[in-house]
């Protein structure tokens, strides 16, 4: 015990030494490109890019689209999340799977996959034209549905992950004081797992906000109906590289403002201790 | 205006989407502003995309009364599709240029210096109108180039350049243009150089005959010339 | 509320088979060693665990018969838990989670707070009415949990070793609420306890589970009075051997000779007192009928009476004054003589 | 009490039952564009794009790089969630945020950001040539980089969450019993975020997988060096869109098998009770 | 190895500020009401919680110092905790769990394994070496917890009441094993329990801690004979009743009147067993100097002994047999007289 002691020492400080060093590359890893970006901003004609009416439009309608997109990741996805976390059936891991598969798929096949789908001569898509009227391809909804396509995923996997690391003895002890399962859902799993849906949301959020090659293809590039801020930055870049970046500084510092007034009592969890 | 005028059209009215290859938007957006300054009953929307995106998109429906791809081979999908309305006319034409960096440090005089070791070359992949153009300016300059990537798109070659990740490209001579004061054109002689030209068609899904005609009239007319010409297309 | 329960059920290394009933308004007490099963017994009561055969019916209602492939969830049962790792919510104040059963049953916020206020109160934890669980020590959180289930007004009522991190004094208290509380509401009440004297407060009726098993079932005194199991001897504290009578003695399973008072023929048990048992350094002479050279195990002080444990023909625990024992000056290990009075020792049937 | 059952009886019944409706609709969702995609696909000529070399050469890179950019994920992307989530410092939101950004980012422009950081010009990218003569752009390390940097924030958030959800105090045990922080670390907190852990693994790989924009635009596209599946199939589809379709086939089939390859246990949690 | 500490420490409403000291090979028992703070000092030891205040020395190595600046974390400690609510790892066989200690110290497995395996068996749990926590009763969770502290065989040893969940006869044993064990080695122990049979078998010395102070601390039986808080006297179950003595008499806070043999003046504390009060129906004869009329508030049955808690001038808990009780056909409410004789009046200076 004395005598492995300074051992022990040593040990004991590698933990949060290594951890702070590779925690510390991984942030500058992250942090260096925006710094490059902002470095070789043109701030010059940045203003007049800002407040140009066709920015605003596609800002607007990124976020308006992102946030129904990531409303939907929730309503269905934490549902999907429960059943796979809670359920035994035959082909649940291929359920998983299946719901990651979005993110593999490169984004035109993505949008083409969509039309099959919702097309309007899509496999469903098709009677929802016939019976509701209903076409999805080249309308904001359309946006919408692409992007929760390939962002749902991140809310599935990790909400799904938070209930099965969620101790269900909670749920066990609510049960018998006669609260309902969806009574113990709300009161008991949810502030549960607060941290992994927050989380989730955040993920799904983000990678909707960023969402290009579905959208352009399965809703097209319409300026104010499907033209969101990505694709306007595509185009910028074709006709002048100085006005993408200065658009995607835009889009970075909005949803950077966003995400650091999250603050960690969002994502609940332990009260973090002390550094 | 007079111009419209003597362009032979009365003015029309009406609201039509044109969907058009990314490498026109700068020029189309103007062309656009004039064409409705001319017509102010009309209105003129654009979608642009690969021309390749834009034909899938049409055939799954969208709604475009004008296509204006920036090669026949797409052009001629859309047509055989039976999509077109009209029969497509050319009314630009564009020609390649090797793309250097500004100052052209590595002092590139012409595509046969593409070969020279150490150089980091990157071409559009073949599979992409530039990228088969290019390589048919180099078989007939018969150097043969190992570049350091072949690129999606145009787009993706000068960004490599003007970033001074490659030391060069080849590019369509409005996409050296576009890059203004990041690049320089090295050009290529004409015998060696090819013409790409750039089809339009109203579709067949179009709802504004009246001013899908009007508007390629205008592009092919001398005011919708003039201001491509801006942008370094040249007339077919 | 009657209950009546016959548990079949597998878990791991346990193999439960049970029956249990409660009549309205009877205290039972569950007793038995550690992995017993009486939690396990709970957790089928309650819905948590499916019983593998057997029926449970509380008061004329079906709660769980595999034949008949019936299955009341947890939440529609009419019972309540009070676990033995309590199982507070961490997420709610003391207050929430005592109003938690309120709520869930639709009583509206306010009034379910005003209730969930007053069973605080009964426990004495008025004043950490908004502290987490987290912020509880061992014995308050207990008592959280004992307010939460009581506060539900359950028609069963299970409670899982409800004292056992209660401070002496806040014991006494509780044990005495809880059984004015007990005696007010007329459901049956299941009670799992380590502790005789809580048992012998609470309860009407003790069931003795052992290995899964009811050993030993009725009025505490009439179990207490004649033992079946080592448990329930240690329980009460007192000597159970295990022999064949024949005539006039008996054999123990040590190979040595009880002569009692009043022999039996066959498989018998014999209960002797430790303070009946007197020690002797010497053979003591008018030489009583049972006395066994012995040798002393360890001592147990307790206070101003001292255990001895013994080891010999018949162990034996006897309970002697720090006086005797200074004056017999025993050490672990040293010879000595146990000598019981043939009347001291109660024999009955194994 | 009697009173409220049938009430009861009805909400009890009624999470489980939305709750699978809700789950089946976004299965469905998911399935669907892929039924599409199945339905449309040219079996005919399916075969020959499939064993075509180059068709092999895309698939054994994109899988040798995702593997990578998921293992640097890890090994980068666990200690910067643990800081995260458990230390408290000044800009802890920020540099939070800031790990997400590169989702928000489009494609092209990461790729550009990329170039200014590692570039051969880039704040970074200029002394690894000077010094090291190493340079990212048109290599394979240089996809691994797009992909890890497009991939990480994944993993962070995920296990972020992770951590946050865990019980502390049995790491307070374990040190109690002479564990040093890294030992803790191995035994106790890793088995108890294992299922994050595990999701946020899937999430970052699957995500490389599908990557696209930051590595053409950063790394470049030469078949067996930087050339990665969604690279071939964007390209297929610029000449022969069911090529295309066939290739993205060959890589979700792929994902899928290693998806469900990976058991529940692996997932780890509470085993989950049978439906 | 001595231990010395001086703990200042505030947690939510708990202020906490006591002092310790333990002799190499001793073993202190920690009592108190629930909430007193017992476990906030053990979690100050083990270096969970930073003191805000004081230092804390083991055996000459500074620990815990706050103005010094000095803080050894928890796993360079030589301190092993039994937990209140054992916290076993529950990713960890329970074999696992008690080789933790070692395999953290370096021990190689297989060494690790073995002598966990030995542990394990000493808590009578070797058969349950592959389960789970989860898949542990309370009690055998409790003795796997016990089993991973003792095992890392530490200089100081905390346990938070280590036997509270434990069936009678298994309590009685570990006890022992455990007393024979603490024997064996020159660690300090601390030790929390409630309940003075445990404090009496094991302790040398007791500490009495209630609302974060030390009121009383010493022998258990110097502390049990002169009780000088309401929290002892429950725990050894006698009636302490404080006053103000005044030539020959004491007037207690209810006004009633004591006359002790052995007065004292000014402010004094008086202690009465329960069993030295007696009572009547009618006011006896002789009149005795201590007759305080009375009401019945209720009635506890023990076995064949009663505990009668009496409201009147001077509140008392007086223990009466079965018999007795039915002779005097006692109901809560009834009107009663206690007496008890001036000698059974231990008195001391409050
Ligand atoms: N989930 C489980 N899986 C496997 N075995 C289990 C499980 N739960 C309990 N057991 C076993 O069942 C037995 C009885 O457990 P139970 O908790 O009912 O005992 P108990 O009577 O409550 O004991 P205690 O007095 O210590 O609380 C134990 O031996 C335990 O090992
Ligand atoms: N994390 C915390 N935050 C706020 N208050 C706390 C916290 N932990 C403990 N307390 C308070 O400190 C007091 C003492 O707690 P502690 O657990 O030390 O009591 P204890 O003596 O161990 O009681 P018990 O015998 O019931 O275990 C309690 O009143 C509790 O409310
Ligand atoms: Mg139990
Ligand atoms: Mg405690």
């Amino acid at each position: 015990m004395i005598v492995s002691a300074p051992a022990r020492r040593i040990r004991s400080e590698r933990l949060p030494l290594v951890a702070l060093v590779l925690a510390a590359v991984a942030t500058a890893f992250f942090a260096l490109p925006f710094i490059g970006l902002l470095w070789k901003a043109p701030w010059g004609d940045a203003w007049s890019i800002l407040t140009s009416e066709s920015a605003l439009t596609a800002l607007r309608l990124s976020l308006w689209c992102s946030l129904w997109a990531t409303v939907f990741s929730v309503l269905f996805g934490v549902p999907l999340a429960w059943v796979l976390a809670r359920l035994t059936f035959p082909g649940r891991g291929a359920v998983r799977a299946l719901c990651t598969l979005s993110m593999v798929l490169p984004p035109v096949v993505a949008g083409v996959a969509l039309f099959y789908a919702l097309g309007r001569n899509g496999l469903v898509g098709q009677y929802l034209d016939e019976w509701f009227g209903i076409t999805l391809p080249f309308t904001t909804a359309g946006v919408i549905v692409a992007q929760t396509f390939v962002a749902m995923p991140f809310l599935v996997l990790t909400v799904e992950a938070a209930f099965r690391q969620a101790d269900t003895r909670f749920e066990d002890a609510a049960r018998t004081l006669g609260a309902s399962p969806w009574y113990v859902f709300r009161r008991i799993t949810l502030p549960a797992i607060r941290p992994g849906l927050a989380a989730g949301a955040v993920l799904s959020w983000a990678r909707a906000l960023g969402e290009f090659g579905a959208t352009i293809t399965f809703a097209g590039n319409f300026p104010g109906r499907t033209q969101t801020m990505p694709l306007a930055i595509y185009l910028a870049n074709e006709t002048n590289p100085d006005e993408a970046i200065v658009l995607s500084l835009v889009l970075i510092a909005v949803s950077f403002g966003v995400l650091v007034a999250l603050r960690d009592r969002y994502l609940g969890g332990t009260a973090p201790r002390a550094a | 205006g007079s111009s419209s005028s003597n362009n032979g059209g009365t003015a029309v009215k009406g609201a039509i989407t044109v969907f058009a290859a990314t490498s026109l938007t700068a020029g189309f957006n103007e062309a656009g502003a004039a064409f409705t300054k001319a017509n102010p009953a009309a209105k003129v929307t654009f979608s642009f995309d690969a021309s390749s995106a834009l034909v899938t998109q049409i055939s799954q429906g969208a709604p475009a009364d004008v296509f204006a791809s920036a090669d026949t081979a797409t052009m001629d999908k859309l047509v055989k599709a039976g999509l077109n309305g009209s029969a497509p006319v050319v009314f630009a034409t564009n020609s390649l240029a090797v793309i250097v960096p500004k100052g052209n440090p590595k002092a590139i005089t012409g595509v046969t210096d593409l070969s020279r070791a150490g150089l980091k070359v990157v071409l559009c992949a073949e599979q992409v109108p530039c990228g088969s153009y290019a390589k048919q300016v180099l078989t007939k300059a018969n150097v043969t180039v190992t570049p350091a990537s072949f690129e999606q798109n145009v787009k993706g070659v000068v960004t490599k350049v003007t970033a001074g990740e490659a030391d060069a490209g080849i590019v369509y001579i409005t996409d050296v243009k576009a890059a203004g004061d990041k690049a320089e054109a090295v050009t290529i002689p004409a015998d060696l150089n090819v013409t790409a030209s750039y089809p339009i068609a109203t579709t067949k899904s179009s709802k504004n005959a009246g001013v899908d005609a009007a508007f390629i009239a205008f592009l092919t007319g001398p005011d919708g010339q003039a201001i491509l010409a801006k942008y370094g297309f040249t007339k077919p | 509320m009657t209950l009546a329960a016959t548990i079949t059920c597998t878990l791991g290394s346990l193999d439960l088979s049970v029956e249990l009933t409660a009549q309205p308004g009877e205290v039972v007490a569950l007793l038995g060693p550690n992995g017993a099963g009486k939690t396990t017994v709970f957790r089928c009561l309650a819905g948590l665990l499916p019983i593998d055969a057997g029926r449970i019916e509380l008061n004329g209602v079906l709660l769980d018969d595999p034949e008949a492939g019936v299955f009341v969830p947890p939440e529609r049962r009419p019972v309540a838990v009070v676990f033995q790792d309590y199982l507070l919510f961490p997420n709610l104040t003391a207050l929430e989670n005592v109003a938690f059963g309120l709520r869930a049953r639709g009583t509206n916020k306010t009034e379910a707070r005003a209730r969930a206020a007053r069973w605080l109160d009964v426990v004495g934890l008025a004043d950490h009415a908004q502290h987490r669980p987290q912020a509880l020590s061992g014995g308050q959180a207990q008592r959280v949990a004992l307010a939460r289930a009581l506060a539900t007004e359950p028609r069963l009522l299970l409670l899982d070793e409800p004292l056992a991190a209660l401070d002496a004094g806040t014991r006494g208290e509780v044990r005495r609420d809880l059984r004015r509380h007990l005696a007010t509401f007329d459901g049956a009440r299941l009670l799992v306890t380590h502790d005789p004297v809580d048992a012998f407060a609470l309860a009407d009726r003790v069931v003795i589970i052992e290995g899964g098993r009811v050993v030993q079932a009725g009025a505490l005194a009439d179990v207490t009075a004649r033992p079946r199991s080592r448990y329930v001897a240690d329980l009460v504290g007192v000597n159970l051997l295990t022999g064949t009578g024949h005539d006039g003695a008996i054999t123990t399973a040590g190979g040595g000779t009880i002569v009692p008072a009043e022999p039996i023929e066959g498989p018998v048990l014999a209960m002797i007192q430790p303070h009946a048992v007197a020690l002797y350094r010497s053979l003591p002479d008018g030489s009583p009928r049972n006395v066994w050279p012995s040798t002393v195990v360890d001592l147990d002080h307790e206070g101003e009476r001292v255990r001895v444990r013994l080891a010999g023909p018949v162990p034996l625990v006897a309970e002697i004054t720090a006086a005797a024992l200074a004056a017999l000056a025993l050490r672990p290990g040293d010879p000595v003589w146990a000598t019981v009075k043939a009347t001291e020792i109660a024999t009955y049937p194994a």
